[in-house]
């Protein structure tokens, strides 16, 4: 299990490349990446802001649960924060296991929970003025179906 | 003394990112009515409590929730990583 | 849009890395990995059968139906065939959408009818013989949630 | 004449990929219901049917339908990719 809040980017190729093939169980690796989107085409910068010491504390919580729920070989999860440009990469999550339902399951479940309930806070800088990302009702909902 | 740490724009409407707070609050309710009393920047702040989450200890919690052994109290709004 | 039918082996972590990361309306990319699994411990390789000409028709129409049910940016399907050691990739899917949930909507929709729609069998080589892999309910099943 | 292809443990059984067969049969049925005639093998390939699967001209297809026009018959178990 491999936790890690950083400023510094990530290169997922090269993650995606050494994580969870070694085991010979390993039937299923799933991973995801979330990736700065530039909707409207003036995005400056995105800024993540988080709660040194929490987040760590609340992604590793995350990373229990999921690992007691599902038959998981190996987990990842990888978030950054500072400033970003767009199509830079904002964070991950790769999990292994013997079959495909676990490895979809346990990422979505880690997605799920990451995006409301690890103290991180994205800023978005515009060419016309900065605003602050606001929770989605859907990502709550989400928690719903686990 | 509680330290009371503020995040995003709870942070930029009270314009400090935490401070160290002498307080007899006994819930945390109790402790953001003390300090929507402070000032117009706190009581901005602290306007709609439903908009903001609260944790203790870095534990997400309740604002009626107890302070007592409490040392470290955070605001701030729903959170949007991943 | 890439699908490719192959007997040689592919780098996981290679393709993750350039896959769908270049378009500024792309926030969430999702891969899965299929790996050769040695539950018994005796496996010698696993020889993956398939039928050409209707393979890459198949799985040319299960990627058209993710297309048109999913607003993607990319979409990637590479399948091997011939004879594969433990430990080996055997196939990969890969999704870019601008919201997670359609990323890995379309990823699972393109797993679970990769494996009981295009025409590939899997035979596993033992010491102590040999025998085709069985196809499971479950896998028809999972067809029934599209 | 249509050609007619077998894979994996149909294939094992009839002991052959693929072969040309000259045929009046007007369903995949009817076509089943000749080649189980011919041998042993064939027999011991088909005796299930609802093992097997069928594909006309590389599309999946129902052991009810029609031959006509159809240049190649694949005839192989449920799949097993991914």
């Amino acid at each position: 299990m491999h936790i890690r809040v950083q400023r510094e980017p990530f290169d997922f190729g090269e993650e995606c490349g050494r994580f969870g093939q070694d085991g010979r169980n390993v039937g299923a690796v799933v991973s995801f990446l979330g990736v700065v989107r530039d909707d409207s085409g003036d995005l400056a910068s995105m800024e993540i802001e988080h709660y040194p010491g929490m987040t760590e504390k609340a992604l590793g919580a995350i990373a229990d649960a999921a690992m007691s729920r599902w038959d998981l070989a190996d987990l990842l999860v990888i978030h950054r924060f500072g400033a970003l440009a767009p199509g830079e990469a904002i964070m991950m999550v790769a999990t292994a296991a013997r079959h495909r339902a676990a490895a979809f399951e346990a990422a979505e479940f880690l997605m799920d929970y990451l995006k409301s309930r690890a103290p991180f806070w994205k800023k978005e800088i515009r060419r016309e003025g900065s605003a602050w990302v606001q929770a989605r009702d859907d990502d709550e909902a989400a928690l719903g179906r686990w | 003394m509680v330290n009371v740490l503020y995040f995003a724009w709870v942070r930029e409407r009270i314009g400090l990112p935490r401070e160290e707070i002498e307080t007899k609050a006994e819930t945390v309710a109790d402790l953001v009515a003390e300090l929507s009393g402070r000032d117009a920047r706190y009581a901005a702040a602290f306007a709609d409590v439903s908009a903001l989450r609260v944790a203790l200890d870095q534990q997400l919690s309740e604002f009626s929730a107890p302070l007592n052994g409490v040392r470290e109290v955070a605001f701030f709004p729903p959170m949007t990583g991943g």
